[in-house]
């Protein structure tokens, strides 16, 4: 099988995958979720294969349809994309089965439908990170946007409703408004719009146009949620648990990210960045995003609200990372978005074990529960840990390298801020862990959301289903198909410490030693 | 077929012309429906034949009657001529077998053979308009196109369709004066009604008050047809209440047709005097475009019909040909170009679906689409694509025409008007989802939520002209070369 | 200086005066029978003051059509709606009188710049046309210019405005022809019979006119080529005739001479006639509509091509005149009908 | 020499007062038959404005005859036969609707129509 193939097939496959989905019926919830878990397990070997493919140095190209000359639908792969591609393929597994325990528990109606949905937008994410030209990502990052809307409003519900439309209307608006412009200004001074390493626009546009630009694609990928285009992020945790997990703390959000970061090193070019200074500005946007979501998120007292606050920070640590315009920052960034992916989705699963087999959702209210949950309550404590950016977990790499990169451009307040804003994380992620474990349980909330309700909703014959008490009396842990998830993404968050080098030596190609 | 070769042009103007009074005749309404289908094939093929031949052959001249020009009737046929007679026949086409049922559900039985008489008439007329090199010819073609576009308004089953067709009889006989009004002071000063002789003739006298005034008349005249902001006030009505084959039909070609006979006499007639720098055009025109396309957009929001919120929306949709004719230069103009045809197929295509609905439900009411996405979910999906392509997502045409008005616009530095452009497609992306959101996420009224799809004749049409919104989206090869031709002829031949 | 230029640019002016008067009048007046007949004035004013400008076909025309046809239906409009105007709201008075005198003052700006009244170096009478009054007489062979013109050098247009006519008189049938179907329609006309039964005089006098109008319109066909006329007028007058008897003598009696399928295929071949025998130029392997080579010679061509396009034109127009007249007339039947019944209904009460 | 300065242009200004006399009662009237009635005149006017262009002093009709020099303009009268046509057709068809709207609406004032339409929305 070529290179090329394997390509298609990786979009063939979630797309197929959905489609089988779609078309199982609505009877036979077995067999959909199996060809999820199937659909999702083929993608990742898939991917795993192209990894080795790009690691080996090739650079498979797809064109899968040309629109005019010089305008065209290419898939093209390099290392900065496989990166991302290779995190969110292998996240779908987890999340698959997450999902099935998380579903069923919740008894979500329409299914079928988020399935599908969910496996298009796994498809569009991956298309982002093989896409060969702006129009491509473009194209991705607009089915993205629609495929997961319905995953937004799935409860149907007034609340959700709304959330739908701020979150439709900021993605949307921004990426038509400013990203589609540039683009197209991009089309008019380049006369391409192939990503190329060093950029394509490095002499061919005065330093102004660069700069306004530049400006237009930051914002216009409001995936990245940079402020004062963050509000979506936090509507769409009406969204299942499972969805939030992936898609907006990994795929949705990431691909905002990544395509920041592939902008600016492939339409711009990190050098032209720098020589222009049009990314200083932006820089310090990040640098305040970074810090005011942290504060917001201290006061968010709705655990999941928390995390996206939390989410909206740490996508700006990438920003930052690649507004410094240095190769160690871009380096730094793109770490970033593998490590904040495995801890963030980590909690975003405690989150939802939390909700929906002890239904809670206020960080108030979850006095003690740590010693209910333990497993869960420590896999949230690691990673926190690894979000904080503390070793030996991952997430201190890709924070030593912005870091770095701050010193090197001589942008020492960076590293100001990035110093505050870990003791902001430890200010508004450590309290739930200190009160799940010391906290004393509030007699009357035990009374309403007591075990005996729980265990009413939860189906009597699917084991899988059923709490996990270890054999000890007063543990009620999420059942196994949650619980496993959750573990597996921790050690991930432990082997990612050791795994960076790996990491930094395949993007080598891109960033250089 | 050297017979056929050589007198395309007019067969693509008399096949449907004479086929009008034989429809007459038949009366039948199954027979006249399927005559007046065949003939739309025929014309389509014809279109096509003629489209090629101008392509690989350059301008085409067409003596009337033997007499050369300016002394008889000459047509000339370059190729923003072939692409509407294409666009024109090719809706129709597609719009007549989907008419069938359509109709039958709409209007009474005994007025069936009139209706088909009256489209062909319609269609000839438009194309009549589009190959003509005469500028009184034109007015005579116009008015055969806008006698029958009345009358098969006026046959919408509400009442006020009939208001809405004589307010429109009003309105587009204004504008037909007006139009003859500015002909005539032209014709006074130079003597001739042949667009080319005009054209040599023009610069000789357009310093002159008088055609500075005739100028003005002549482009208010086509301002009222195409529905130019602030001369739009007749279109939303007659969309709406006009049957929906007939909004079908007369949405996706008659304002492209006045599109196209404005730009004919913008970059023809007085192609050498260049009305935009010489007499100010330019600015007044961004302006009314600009203005257009919002005022449009916005109004279409707070539309409760949805045929009238896309009517509306064709209102904003000629505002970014006009914008893509004024800005003027090559890319410009051959996205303004690009768009006729594109915006052809997916409002064609988008009021066929509602026909659908009408069909099936007997209202375009918004209310009443509430969980389309389950009861007709082909239809619904055709909705959507539509609804993708008028907003310009990538991979439907929209993009492809907005692509090209954005490139002109960025092309003359002008970035405040490629941000408007963006601007005014996100508020289509609200009159859309409106739609969207209560077909898919809102439940009806009397909880019937089962399947009950339009027939598959009437599907099949939607679907093709939704396909083709698809298709030439993702290929727009063969489209762009031909309106970027055609742009370059108007210019002439340069950049 | 010419004394007869004098007088006839005088009457010219006199005319325009008298058009601008009566215009004022139909703008003030609300009683809509009055507006409607000074309308037909205005139109017939037209036609003089197009003698006057020697244009005779075109007078001929506007005092058919304007005067005529225009006038019989729109009198046909107002027996089926109201007599009287509502008084306007003086709001929209002065914004549609603003706006006209703003129209007006550009259309007087434009003027100045135009050829003089009269002015024989005007461009339109250098350019195009001193070929049709200097070659048509070799090239067609006929001495009416306007026909040679209408017939043949822009006789594509013509077949345009045929197809118009034909337009109108569909879109008349699609909108009030047979809507409702009503036996009594006939009954009906019976009873307007007997009204005119009692008027002998005009029975007696239409009956000798009408041969003699029938005539004057054949003679108007056929005559088109030498003098002023042609199929068009031809077409009206005869309309008229029939339109005269069958005012006089009830809707029903007209349609027993001319039944409704008769118009309807007279309408239909009339342009058919002339679009085949454009055809027929394609068949021969000359460009639609060149007549030239209809014959042996090229002005017998013109001829026999002319004659079968005017006859076409003047089937079509008489046709469309008579049914849309007929459409009217027949609204009417059906809606005295439904008010009488009413009546009757009422009085049985 | 034939003297040009009378009528001049006053010819035309008193054609461009019809013309916008006929607007005027277009657009301020209400009363549909009325705005028909001024649509006519408008039409008219214009009628009337190109046959005085094609006027040349001194001239006479254009059938051609031995004795005659001058000829008036043929070709605006072909074009007005052509417009008139399309008049009277217009008219007929609007008369046609208005006799419709009537049927439906009782009335043919369009204030009150808009105010029927309007309360039926």
């Amino acid at each position: 099988m070529t290179a090329e193939t394997l390509v298609l097939l990786a979009l063939g496959v979630p797309f197929l995958g959905g489609l089988s989905v779609l078309f199982s019926g609505p009877g036979s919830a077995n067999v959909r979720d199996g060809l999820t878990v199937i659909t999702s397990i083929i993608l990742f070997c898939i991917v795993w294969q192209l990894i080795q493919i790009v690691d080996a140095g090739g650079r498979p190209t797809v064109t899968l349809l040309q629109m005019i000359p010089g305008l065209s639908l290419t898939l093209s792969l390099e290392p900065l994309g496989m990166i991302f591609a290779g995190v969110a393929s292998f996240l779908w597994i987890v999340t698959s089965f997450y999902a099935f325990g998380y579903m069923r528990g919740h008894h979500e109606a329409n299914q079928t439908r988020f399935f599908f949905c969910f496996a298009i937008a796994i498809m569009s994410a991956l298309g982002i990170a093989f896409s060969g030209n702006m129009l491509t990502l473009f194209v991705f990052y607009e089915v993205l946007t629609i495929s997961t809307f319905p995953l937004v409003t799935h409860s149907g519900t007034d609340e959700a409703r709304r959330a739908g439309r701020v979150y439709l209307g900021i993605l949307l608006g921004t990426s038509v408004t400013f990203l589609l412009t540039a683009m197209i200004w991009t089309y008019v001074e380049a006369g391409t719009l192939d990503f190329q390493k060093g950029g394509i626009l490095e002499g061919n546009a005065p330093a102004g146009v660069i700069a306004i630009l530049f400006g237009l694609y930051i914002y216009g990928i409001g995936k990245a949620a940079l402020m004062p285009f963050h509000r979506w992020l936090p509507a769409a945790m009406v969204a299942p648990t499972p969805v939030s997990a992936l898609l907006h703390a990994v795929a949705v959000v990431k691909a905002g990210v990544f395509s920041v970061v592939k902008v600016s090193v492939f339409i711009f070019g990190l050098d032209t960045l720098r020589d222009t200074g049009a990314s200083t500005w932006l820089a310090y946007v990040a640098a305040i995003t970074i810090l005011l979501s942290s504060i917001i998120a201290m006061r968010q007292d709705n655990l999941k609200a928390r995390l996206a606050y939390s989410t909206i920070s740490q996508l700006s640590y990438v920003v930052l990372g690649a507004m410094l315009a240095s190769n160690i920052g871009a380096m730094g960034s793109t770490m970033h978005i593998v490590m904040h992916a495995f801890g963030k989705i980590t909690l975003f699963f405690c989150a939802g074990a939390i909700i929906v087999f002890a239904h809670k959702t206020e960080i108030s209210d979850m006095h003690g529960l740590g010693r209910k949950m333990p497993v869960t309550f420590f896999c949230f404590f690691v990673a926190s840990l690894s979000i904080i950016g503390l070793p030996p977990l991952g997430g201190v790499w890709s924070k030593w390298y912005i870091a770095l990169a701050a010193a090197e451009t001589d942008q020492i307040i960076f590293i100001a801020v990035l110093m505050i804003s870990s003791l902001l994380n430890i200010a508004y992620l450590m309290p739930l862990v200190l009160y799940g474990y010391f906290g004393k349980e509030k007699p009357a909330d035990t009374h309403s959301h007591g075990d005996d309700h729980s265990h009413h909703h939860a189906p009597p014959n699917h084991s899988m289903l059923k709490h996990l008490t270890f054999g000890r009396p007063g543990i009620a842990e999420a059942p196994i198909m949650c619980l496993a998830p959750i573990v597996l993404t921790t050690i991930g968050c432990f082997a990612l410490f050791f795994y960076a080098d790996r990491i930094r030596l395949f993007l080598t190609p891109v960033f250089g030693g | 077929m050297t017979f056929l070769s050589l007198n395309m042009s007019v067969l693509a103007v008399i096949v449907p012309l004479m086929a009008a009074p034989i429809c007459v005749l038949l009366r039948h309404s199954g027979l006249a429906w399927a005559w007046a289908t065949a003939i739309a094939g025929i014309t389509f093929v014809l279109s096509i034949g003629l489209l090629q031949h101008i392509m690989a052959n350059g301008t085409l001249v067409y003596e009337m009657g033997g007499w050369d020009g300016p002394w008889g009737i000459v047509y000339h046929i370059d190729e923003v001529s072939a692409l509407v007679v294409m666009i024109v026949a090719a809706i129709a086409a597609v719009v007549m077998p989907y008419a069938k049922l359509s109709i039958e559900r709409e209007i009474p039985k005994e007025r069936h053979y009139l209706v088909y008489c009256m489209f062909l008439l319609c269609m000839a007329g438009l194309i009549g308009m589009a190959v003509t090199g005469d500028a009184f010819n034109l007015f005579v073609f116009l008015e055969v196109s806008s006698l029958s576009s009345y009358v098969l308004i006026s046959l919408g089953n509400d009442r006020r369709a009939l208001t809405a067709s004589l307010r429109y009889l009003i309105i587009g006989t204004l504008g037909a004066t007006f139009y003859v009004i500015g002909l005539g002071m032209i014709y006074m000063m130079t003597g001739s009604l042949n667009m080319t002789d005009l054209a040599t003739s023009l610069p000789e006298v357009q310093d002159t008050q008088t055609i500075h005034v005739a100028f003005a008349f002549v482009i208010i005249g086509f301002g009222l047809k195409l529905a130019l902001f602030p001369l739009h006030i007749w279109l939303p009505n007659a969309y709406t209440y006009a049957p929906s084959a007939v909004t079908a039909f007369l949405a996706a070609t008659a304002t492209k047709v006045a599109v196209y006979a404005m730009l004919r006499l913008i970059y023809t007639v007085f192609g050498d005097v260049n009305p935009f720098e010489t007499y100010g055009l330019r600015g007044v025109m961004i302006a009314l475009a600009l203005l257009g396309m919002f005022a449009g957009s916005l109004l279409a929001i707070f539309q409760t019909n949805v045929k009238r919120l896309l009517a509306y929306s064709s209102i904003a949709q000629v505002g970014y040909m006009v914008l893509g004719i004024s800005i003027g230069n090559a890319i410009a103009l051959e996205g303004g170009i690009i768009h006729m045809f594109n915006h052809a197929l997916m409002k064609g295509g988008l009021f066929m679906a509602m026909g659908c609905v009408f069909y099936m439900v007997g209202s375009t009411d918004l209310k009443d689409m509430a969980g389309m996405g389950k009861r007709m979910p082909l239809t619904a999906a055709a909705f959507v694509i539509g609804g993708f392509a008028l907003v310009g997502t990538p991979l439907t045409v929209g993009f492809i025409s907005k692509f090209y008005l954005v490139q002109g616009a960025l092309a003359e530095g002008w970035w405040p008007i490629a941000f408007m452009i963006m601007f005014a497609s996100l508020l289509a992306v609200i009159y859309v989802w409106r739609v969207v959101e209560v077909m898919y996420f809102q439940k009806p009224a009397d909880g019937d939520l089962s399947y009950n799809e339009a027939p598959i004749a009437m599907l099949i049409p939607t679907y093709v002209l939704i396909g083709a919104a698809v298709y030439f989206g993702t290929d727009a090869t063969l489209t762009s070369e031909i309106s970027l031709n055609a742009a370059q002829t108007l210019l002439g031949g340069s950049k | 200086m010419n004394i007869e230029i004098i007088t006839s640019d005088a009457l010219n002016v006199m005319t325009l005066l008298f058009m601008a008067v009566t215009a004022i009048a139909i703008a003030r007046i609300r009683n809509l029978f009055a507006v409607v007949m000074l309308s037909g004035i205005y139109s017939l004013m037209g036609a003089t003051l197009y003698v006057i400008l020697d244009a005779v076909d075109v007078a001929f025309t506007e005092a058919a059509v304007g005067a005529g046809a225009s006038t019989v239906l729109m009198i046909g409009t107002l027996a089926l709606t109201s007599a009287n105007e509502n008084a306007t709201p003086n709001k929209q008075t002065i914004k549609a009188l603003i706006a006209c005198t703003l129209i007006g003052f550009a259309l007087v700006y434009a003027s100045f710049d135009m050829p003089l009244f009269g002015d024989p170096n005007a461009p339109i009478h250098n350019h195009v046309v001193p070929r049709y009054l200097n070659d048509s007489m070799a090239e067609i062979g006929l001495p009416n210019v306007v026909t040679s013109i209408l017939a043949s050098y822009r006789g594509y247009d013509t077949m345009g405005e045929a197809f118009v006519i034909f337009t109108a008189a569909v879109g008349v049938i699609a909108l009030i022809g047979r809507g409702r179907r009503e036996k009594s329609a006939n009954e009906n006309m019976a009873d307007a019979n007997n009204v005119m039964k009692r008027k002998i005089v005009l029975r007696v006098v239409s009956k000798l006119l009408i041969p003699f109008i029938l005539l004057f319109g054949l003679y108007v066909q056929w005559h088109g080529d030498f003098g002023p006329g042609g199929g068009f007028q031809a077409g009206v007058i005869f309309g008229a005739a029939f339109i005269l008897y069958g005012i006089i003598y009830g809707l029903g009696t007209l349609r027993k001479a001319l039944p409704a399928w008769l118009t309807r295929w007279l309408m239909a071949l009339g342009v058919l006639l002339y679009a085949c025998t454009g055809v027929v130029s394609l068949i021969k392997g000359a460009s639609f509509l060149d007549y030239n080579v209809l014959a042996s010679t090229p002005t017998g061509g013109q001829h026999i091509g002319i004659l079968l396009v005017e006859f076409g034109v003047g089937m079509t127009v008489f046709a469309s005149i008579v049914t849309i007249f007929c459409a009217f007339a027949g609204r009417a039947a059906a809606d005295v009908n439904k008010v009488s019944a009413k009546q009757r209904s009422a009085g049985h009460d | 020499m034939i003297d040009y300065a009378f009528p001049g242009l006053l010819n035309y200004w008193i054609v461009f007062l019809l013309m916008m006399i006929g607007l005027y009662i277009v657009i301020a009237h209400e009363n549909l038959i009325k705005k028909i009635v001024g649509l006519n005149v408008f039409q008219v006017s214009v009628f009337v404005f190109y046959i005085s262009m094609a006027k040349i002093k001194g001239g006479t009709a254009p059938i051609l005859a031995d004795s005659i020099e001058v000829y008036s303009n043929p070709l605006p009268h072909v074009l007005i036969l052509t417009a008139i046509v399309v008049g009277v057709a217009t008219t007929a068809l609007g008369l046609a609707l208005v006799v419709r709207i009537q049927e439906s609406y009782d009335t043919i004032e369009d204030d009150e129509i808009r105010d029927i339409e309007e309360r039926s929305d």
